[in-house]
């Protein structure tokens, strides 16, 4: 073992807390850092997954204080996975924003950097913490640092994305704390596993009410329907990389508490109506107004939007297909819409107005982000044989086992708005004449950001020619997320009853 | 092809006798004389039943029947039109115009001796001649026909400088196809 | 031995139908000057006309396809009189009378106007191009009914085979024209228009298309045309003949029916003026259609 | 001490705290200055802190240390937890402001506005 | 290693091969091309038994892959008619841009195609039919012209196909628990009746857009006219194919097995029949000819369905026939059309005329393409049509045999013009420099040229192949009942012999050309097309006195009721009327972070009202 999953959430802290001041010495530490720091992560979290999954599940106590007393970290099948995706995905976006345009200069390195270290641990946080406050807090940390990230350009618009993705975050942390407060006023506990333990005995207009406040509360970060409104904002001005930071980990990481809520938390066993109506909304929606949007960010975020509502619904079919299907959407996308940002952001760059009508042409000057470009959209709208298609393939197999075919059917409608959207803009970019007037002399994209998006390539590649690469792992996390009884063994039983 | 020497004589007169009671016209209708065809050839006169008919195109067409003067802006036409026609084939000139210009004798335009020009087998004069006079000349035609008299086209092919020589005269810019049928 | 009796027997069958063909038209001609208060030509002018433009040189052609356009015509004409049985119960040769069915002898009939209007669209006239065009617009007009009108005894009588449906009528002794009048009345009208004769004779209307089709042919083209169109004549009576009036036992008869059945276009047109494309166009997709459906209801009911 | 001035005290802090959350609610949804907005997710948030903390009350509590002689003190205590928890909260809440109002410096030199019906360059 | 396999890695190996080859040499690229046609297709041929299958599993799916009798029909097509338009291909498009990216499409496509004749289990299926989606869609949009208006409509029809099909697919593995088709066919009759009738109209909605029927036919002219013509040869010969592979597996195997499958049959041939007097009439009015060939496709693919549709032996019989025959011809077509292009630039039959004489092995193809086409004896898409005709009679389909036999004799007026548009006609001096097509180009089209009539004169070569198939699906044996080698019957037993009309035919022939030429042939001469009766006027040289404008007017202005609706007016304007209503939905995110705020208490409130709606 190379350490333990508190290691995941301190060492990106602390190196959040080093950057500035390794930089005095030598500036390009700042750089260097936080890819030693998430690739040293993501080894730590693969090697710690595999050893859970040959184990068994991981609880750590924090300073001794066993659980339900103490916060305790959980590693498990489910979170293992996520928590492995996302330092992937951040080691990702460290190795392409290495030299991003934008942070060349020191400062803006630095600020950067900081930020996505805090990301990374507030998300990792959210993830394997097996405590509501404490999720509130690193919800809170992911936040801020969202906010921050979201404002990083200072040109643009982007003050105003944060402020009202921070508008909506405050209010959203306000009811995740008035639920906390519901929870902890009946039950007594913050611990999650006891209170899956005891959810039953809470009066159920405490529990609903608490519930709804959750969902209020998580739904800003897992963006769905009425609470995204920051979100396609966000992604259009923040820098590129952070647009896939989102997408690839603060979204799992709302996602994931949302469904660790509902699952686990309340312990809802069956199909869960309100999941797959606010997914389907959050589906039509986003995908709709994805078709008539000038912005490739702008489009590339509502595309997210969606993908996120289709998770949600398969999660609500709350069958183990579901939520299998539903894992193997979230880890497509985790992979394919950085591929996405990445590519897109390099396309925008050469646009001046950021405009998906100035990207004329640019697949022959451009010709590996291009293609990336289009392999990322033929994989999201899930033509075969790329990683997209599985995915879609087990949530609509989910949704037939369950007799949904009205879902079906409106999954599959609102598939081909995505395919009309996406391919407007392959189209463009390949078939249409380069037009000096709209587009500047293109940025050819630097190699070690070619490296993160052929890396991004090469897995959607190997996931669609094999799928069964993914499959065993995401059969081990749904079944974890399914199976709420040995989570609440798993944590309480590392907890003796303190005595005084 | 009629005077052909290889032929042989029995064929000959059959296929003259054929000829000669299958006259298919292209009228050049841009005379006054056009007017007389219609009654010649419709039920008063009765023209078919002498197997004379009209042909649409000079493809198809066995006799020129060149009705009236001709102009130095027709006559080209009239060239042309004679040349596409196939062997065996037959020219009539039609009214006085055609033999010594008629009633436009003096005029500066109009050619005065078709024979000049093309090679006119059967000439049928008057101005205008009665449609019995047509049925006379097509008779007189058969007639030549029949005894293999009507070389015109022989004549034309024979002395065709001095025909093309004329023709340009008149008309100095003729497109000359090579005529060698 | 049996090869040479069936090559004897073709050639045979296409004297007969040039023959007859032939005659038929010097006739129809002399019977329109009868009818135009004239004298007309003899009854065997077309013989001389034809010999005549046998004897004719053909200097010059466009292209080979222009060579090939006549060939075609003569081709679909004589194979299609192979398929078609001239007299009942094998009294002529037979030749190819069971090798194809109605079906295959209708596309079969289309081969020479095909072929054809490819020689005229070859000489590059446009008269010759505008007829055709006229001729495949008319060609879908009156195909309808006649269609309709065999399909109607097909399906009633449950062959599609010619010499099955002379079966029929020498079984039941009634000629098809009186037991489904409804095929026979819609083919009829079909006929008027594969003849060709006005007021459909849109094809080569000589005053506006300078004859259409063939107006750059002459001489032995023309020739070939016209003694195919001669047996193609023929044959399309024949074919009449033997699906609605139950065949011929001998050649008297099969020349009476033939003739009495050509009467009707040539009668019908003798006095009538030409139709416009489109007119004729919609004058078969008028009674001739609704006597077709009624055939095929007819038919589809008894 | 009876134990309806338990409730009632009870009673009181909660209204005061949702008084307070409504009065944040008001102002963020109504106000058009950015600033008032951030000053109403400040009252939400003090009100949130006021309930937090007013579930966690007993009449008379004790400090929650535990210290020798005071072994069975904590049915006396006052719940800790809710205490830390405000305390968290505080120090986010003041993170969050401190963001906020860069934010709004920011903004206002890029629109000259506080307006936030003005500030609407990103829709649709 | 199984065979199977390989062929399939060879393909794709080879695609990738020759678009990263084409980087260093252009002649290794062809090479590789072709070889990588080449090389599979005799694999296939040599080394596939019928039966023989590979299995494997995906995320926990049985797939299998194999290859049956019915199957191998439409390999004939798919690989005969890809190796011979890829090695026109590799002509027909020297010196354009991006050839790489062409041929690695090309060769991906007929992997798809072989894949989808594979697949024996629904998901490798439906992924090698997306494979083949979107490597066609590559090419309609590969020459740059119109990309957002045509590319896009073809995708989005064929997404709408594929998923409708998708959905069919998933429905049936919830209910049967399997993906293979054996299966799917097998407990078919067993379903509940919405079922039986949903799989099957689903199934159909994915395999007629492919197959270009009626209502879902708008994007096949665009698409068909846009690809480059080498690659249209396989798009409308080979790749609408497989919507009628797909359309006879529905029908045969689903349909007939229920009850209601009757009032199935009857829609589809209605609407097959609705399909081909439409596309004819609609290629009749046409002046380009890619568009003509696209609409003729789409006709001809409407009989096809009708023969699927009706069912009985000889109607399936017809259609296979004629799909292959189709393929071969209209595959030969749109080659002489990229022929025509490459050599004068345009395919406007108001633009290009006269090029019999220079281009005479193009016309030469083109005019047996045509007569089979046209269905006239005795070439082999006479066969096809003769075995339709008789089954729709045979079937009782009285009304529907008017229909067809009149887009049947409509076809005529359109393949006349084809071959009158370019080939005959006034020679224009434009036109003089234009000179036959390559070699390469010229081979492949003559040699289906000649297959179309060596096929028509002996169909049981390819019936034999597809009695062996139909009996798969089925059927009782065809052989000496319906056809023989060179012999047809109908269901009544009359026959139509096909030898001895050709030795007719041939015979006729050269003792005409014999009796007619012989004498004269020296003694003619060719004049030029300006040397014609026009009245005694003499064309100028740069005068165009071809007839090639309103060609068909006076047939289109009495069929004009006909075609006076379109249908692709009502797909546009409901496009517009969704984009209307997505950019009006869209409108809800205003921008304005209050309103951003009051979402999030609606949302809350919402929530709270509707809490016991919710959790019941």
């Amino acid at each position: 073992m190379v350490g333990s999953p508190v290691l995941l959430i301190a060492i990106p802290l602390l190196a959040a807390f080093l950057i500035p001041l390794l930089g005095i010495f030598w500036k390009e530490l700042v750089r260097i850092i936080p890819g030693l720091v998430l690739g040293y992560l993501t080894i730590l979290s693969a090697s710690l997954y595999i050893d859970v999954l040959n184990t068994g599940t991981i609880v750590e106590t924090i300073a001794g204080w066993r659980a339900p007393w103490g916060i305790n970290l959980v590693f498990s099948p489910l979170t293992g996975f996520l928590a492995t995706l996302m330092t992937f995905i951040g080691f990702i976006i460290w190795l392409y924003s290495y030299r991003f345009k934008r942070n060349v200069e020191f400062e803006a390195a630095k600020k950067y950097f900081i930020f996505l270290m805090l990301l990374v641990a507030g998300s990792i946080g959210i993830v394997i913490t097996g405590d509501i406050f404490n999720q509130f807090v690193f919800i809170e940390i992911v936040g801020i640092s969202a906010y921050a990230l979201t404002a990083f350009y200072t040109g643009r618009n982007s003050a105003e994305a944060a402020f009202k993705y921070l508008i909506m975050g405050s209010l959203s942390a306000s009811a995740l704390l008035i639920a906390i407060i519901l929870i902890y006023s009946q039950l007594g506990t913050l611990n999650m596993a006891e209170i899956a333990a005891n959810i039953h005995n809470m009066p159920p207009q405490y529990r609903v009410t608490a519930m709804i406040f959750f969902i209020i509360g998580i739904g800003v970060e897992a963006e769905i329907f009425p609470l995204n409104g920051w979100a396609p904002d966000a992604y259009t001005e923040a820098p590129g990389p952070v647009g896939s930071a989102f997408a690839g980990i603060v979204v799992k990481a709302g996602i994931y508490a949302m469904v660790r809520m509902m699952f686990t938390l309340f312990d809802i066993s069956g199909p869960m109506q309100i999941l797959i109506i606010i997914g389907m909304i959050t589906l039509v929606v986003a995908e709709t107004s994805a078709l008539r949007q000038v912005q490739l960010k702008r489009m590339l975020a509502y595309s997210s939007i969606g993908q996120m509502g289709l998770v949600l619904v398969a999660f609500g079919m709350g069958t183990k297909a579901g939520v299998f299907a539903a894992l193997f959407l979230m880890l497509n996308h985790a992979i394919i819409k950085p591929l996405l940002f990445f590519s897109g952001s390099y396309l925008v760059f050469n646009s001046k107005e950021k405009n998906i009508s100035e990207m004329s042409g640019l697949g022959k000057l451009m010709p590996f982000t291009a293609a990336f470009f289009a392999l990322g959209s033929f994989a999201i709208v899930g033509l075969p044989p790329f990683a997209g298609f599985w995915s879609k393939l087990s949530v609509l197999t989910a949704a037939a086992n369950d007799g949904l075919l009205l879902i079906i059917a409106i999954v599959l409608l609102v598939s081909i708005v995505e395919i009309v959207y996406y391919f407007r803009v392959i189209n463009r970019i390949y078939f249409f004449k380069f037009d000096k007037a709209t587009s500047v002399v293109p940025h050819k994209p630097r190699v070690n950001a070619l490296i993160a998006m052929a890396i991004l390539a090469i897995l959607i590649l190997v996931i669609g020619f094999y799928p069964d690469s993914v499959s065993e792992i995401l059969n081990r996390a749904s079944e974890d997320l399914l199976n709420t009884p040995d989570y609440i063994k798993n944590v309480l039983s590392t907890g003796q009853s303190l005595t005084y | 092809m009629i005077n052909d020497k290889n032929s042989q004589k029995i064929v000959d007169i059959i296929q003259n006798w054929a000829r000669k009671h299958s006259i298919w016209v292209l009228a050049y209708g841009t005379g006054c004389g056009a007017i007389e065809i219609p009654p010649t050839m419709t039920s008063r006169y009765d023209a078919e039943r002498l197997g004379v008919r009209g042909a649409a195109t000079p493809r198809q067409a066995d006799v020129l029947l060149v009705t009236g003067y001709l102009t130095t802006k027709t006559l080209k036409r009239v060239i042309r039109v004679y040349e596409q026609m196939q062997d065996p084939k037959f020219v009539i000139g039609f009214g006085s115009c055609t033999i010594n210009g008629g009633m436009y004798y003096d005029s500066y335009n109009t050619i005065k001796l078709l024979d000049k020009y093309l090679p006119v087998d059967v000439y049928i004069n008057g101005c205008m001649p009665r449609p019995e006079a047509v049925l006379a000349g097509f008779g007189k035609l058969q007639e030549i026909i029949a005894e293999g008299r009507a070389n015109g086209a022989q004549k034309y092919k024979d002395n065709l400088e001095w025909y093309k020589a004329n023709q340009k005269k008149i008309i100095p810019s003729l497109l000359t196809t090579d005529y060698n049928w | 031995m049996d090869l040479l009796t069936n090559i004897l027997g073709a050639i045979a069958t296409i004297i007969l139908a040039f023959v007859v063909g032939m005659s038929y038209g010097g006739i129809v001609r002399k019977i329109t000057a009868r009818v135009h208060n004239r004298l007309g030509p003899p009854w065997y002018q077309n013989f001389i006309d034809a010999y005549k433009l046998f004897g004719k040189t053909t200097a010059i052609h466009h292209g080979w396809m222009q060579i090939m356009g006549p060939a075609f015509l003569m081709v679909s004409s004589v194979v299609t009189l192979m398929f078609v049985p001239v007299l009942n119960n094998g009294g002529w040769f037979t030749n190819l009378n069971f090798k194809g069915d109605l079906i295959f002898l209708l596309y079969l009939m289309v081969f020479g106007p095909l072929g054809m209007a490819l020689g005229a669209g070859q000489t590059g006239n446009p008269n010759s191009a505008i007829g055709v065009t006229r001729g495949l617009s008319q060609m879908v007009g009156f195909e309808i009914p006649w269609v309709m009108a065999l399909v109607a005894l097909m399906i009633q009588f449950n062959t599609t085979t010619i010499t099955g449906l002379m079966d029929v009528q020498q079984m039941s002794g009634t000629w098809l024209m009186f037991s489904s009048p409804f095929a026979f009345i819609a083919a009829v009208l079909a006929m008027l228009g594969m003849f060709r004769y006005s007021p459909f004779d849109i094809v080569g209307a000589p005053t506006e298309l300078a004859s259409g089709p063939v107006s750059e042919n002459g001489g032995k083209f023309l020739f070939t045309m016209m003694s195919s169109g001669s047996i193609f004549s023929f044959v399309k009576l024949t074919l009449y003949v033997d699906l609605f009036m139950g065949g011929a036992d001998n050649l008297i008869i099969l020349l009476i029916k033939t003739f009495s059945i050509y009467m009707i276009p040539v009668l019908y047109g003798i006095v009538s003026p030409r139709y416009r494309t489109e007119q004729a166009i919609r004058f078969f997709w008028g009674w001739p259609l609704f006597f077709g459906i009624l055939a095929i209801l007819y038919a589809a009911i008894f | 001490m009876n134990i309806e001035n338990i409730e009632i005290i009870r009673i009181g802090v909660y209204a005061t705290s949702i008084l307070l959350i409504l009065i944040g609610l008001y102002a963020v949804l109504t106000k058009k200055s950015l600033i008032k907005i951030i000053i109403g997710l400040s009252i939400i948030d003090g009100g949130i802190h006021l309930l937090l903390i007013g579930i966690g009350y007993i009449k008379n509590g004790t400090a929650p240390i535990f210290s020798p002689g005071f072994e069975n003190a904590s049915a006396q205590m006052v719940d800790p937890v809710p205490q830390a928890l405000v305390l968290t909260a505080i120090v986010i809440g003041f993170g969050v402001t401190a963001v906020a109002l860069a934010l709004i410096i920011r903004l206002y030199r890029h629109h000259n506005t506080l307006k936030i019906d003005e500030i609407k360059n990103l829709k649709w | 290693m199984e065979i199977i396999y390989l062929i399939f890695i060879l393909f794709l190996s080879g695609a990738i091969a020759t678009f990263l080859l084409g980087k260093v040499s252009k002649r290794l690229r062809d090479i590789a091309f072709i070889t990588t046609l080449v090389v599979p297709s005799v694999l296939f041929f040599t080394q596939i038994n019928i039966g023989q299958t590979v299995d494997f599993s995906v995320l926990g799916i049985h797939l299998s892959w194999g290859i049956t009798n019915f199957s191998y029909i439409f390999a004939y097509i798919v690989l005969g008619l890809g190796v011979l338009a890829g090695i026109y291909a590799v002509a027909a498009m020297k010196g354009k841009e991006n050839l790489g990216f062409f041929f690695f499409n090309y060769i991906l496509s007929i992997m798809a195609m072989m894949g989808i004749l594979f697949s024996r289990d629904l998901i490798s299926f439906f992924v090698f039919w997306e494979i083949m989606t979107w490597s066609s869609y590559l090419m309609v949009v590969f020459t740059g012209k119109d990309v957002q208006k045509v590319g896009i409509k073809y995708f989005i029809f064929s997404a709408i196909g594929a998923y409708a099909m998708l959905m069919a697919i998933v429905i049936t593995y919830s209910l049967t628990g399997s993906m293979m088709i054996s299966n799917l066919i097998f407990a078919f009759p067993d379903f509940e009746f919405g079922m039986q009738i949903l799989i099957p109209v689903l199934l159909l909605i994915g395999f007629g857009v492919k197959s270009a029927m009626m209502p879902l036919h708008v994007w096949a002219v665009g698409s068909y006219s846009h690809s480059p013509m080498a690659y249209t040869a396989v798009f409308s010969g080979a790749l609408s194919k497989m919507g009628i592979y797909g359309m006879i597996i529905v029908m045969a195997g689903l349909v007939s097995r229920i009850p209601e499958g009757y009032w199935f049959r009857e829609v589809i041939a209605w609407m097959g029949a609705i399909t081909a007097v439409g596309g004819t009439l609609w290629a009749v009015a046409q002046d380009d000819a890619k568009k003509m060939l696209a609409y003729s496709s789409v006709a001809q693919l409407g009989y096809i369905i009708i023969g699927i549709a009706i069912g009985t032996p000889l109607a399936m019989l017809a259609s296979l026939f004629m799909a292959i025959l189709h393929g071969m011809f209209k595959g030969t077509l749109f080659m002489a059309v990229g022929a025509i292009e490459k050599q004068t630039g345009t395919t406007n039959f108001t633009e290009v005329t006269g090029l019999i004489r220079k281009m005479p092995f193009t016309f030469l193809a083109s005019l047996m393409s045509i007569i089979a086409l046209a269905g006239i004896p005795p070439l082999g898409g006479f066969i096809g049509k003769w075995m339709l005709y008789e089954s729709v009679i045979g079937s009782n389909h009285y009304l529907l045999i008017i229909v067809i036999f009149f887009s049947s004799t409509a076809a005529f007026l359109y393949c006349y013009k084809f071959l009158f548009g370019f080939f005959l006609g006034q020679e224009e001096k434009e036109w003089a420099h234009v000179k036959e097509a390559p070699a390469m180009m010229v081979v492949p089209m003559v040699i289906l040229a000649i297959g179309t009539f060596i096929f028509g004169v002996f169909p049981g070569l390819i019936l034999n192949p597809i009695d062996a198939g139909l009996q798969e699906l089925g059927y009782a044996v065809t052989q000496g009942r319906y056809w023989e080698m060179s012999v047809l019957f109908n269901e009544w037993g009359d026959t139509v012999v096909l030898q001895p009309i050709l030795y007719t035919i041939l015979a006729v022939f050269v003792f005409f050309l014999a009796f007619v030429l012989t004498k004269n042939f020296k003694k003619t001469r060719y004049v030029s097309t300006k040397d014609i009766s026009s009245s005694g006027e003499i064309p100028k040289e740069h005068e165009n006195l071809t007839f090639s404008r309103g060609f068909f007017q006076p047939f289109l202005r009495s069929v004009e009721p006909l075609m006076r609706r379109k249908i692709d007016p009502y797909y546009n304007s409901f496009g517009r009327g969704m984009e209307a209503i997505f950019d009006f939905v869209r409108r809800i995110y205003t921008g304005n972070g209050q309103t951003y705020a009051l979402y999030v208490v609606v949302f809350a409130l919402l929530l709270l009202i509707f809490k016991d709606r919710l959790w019941g």
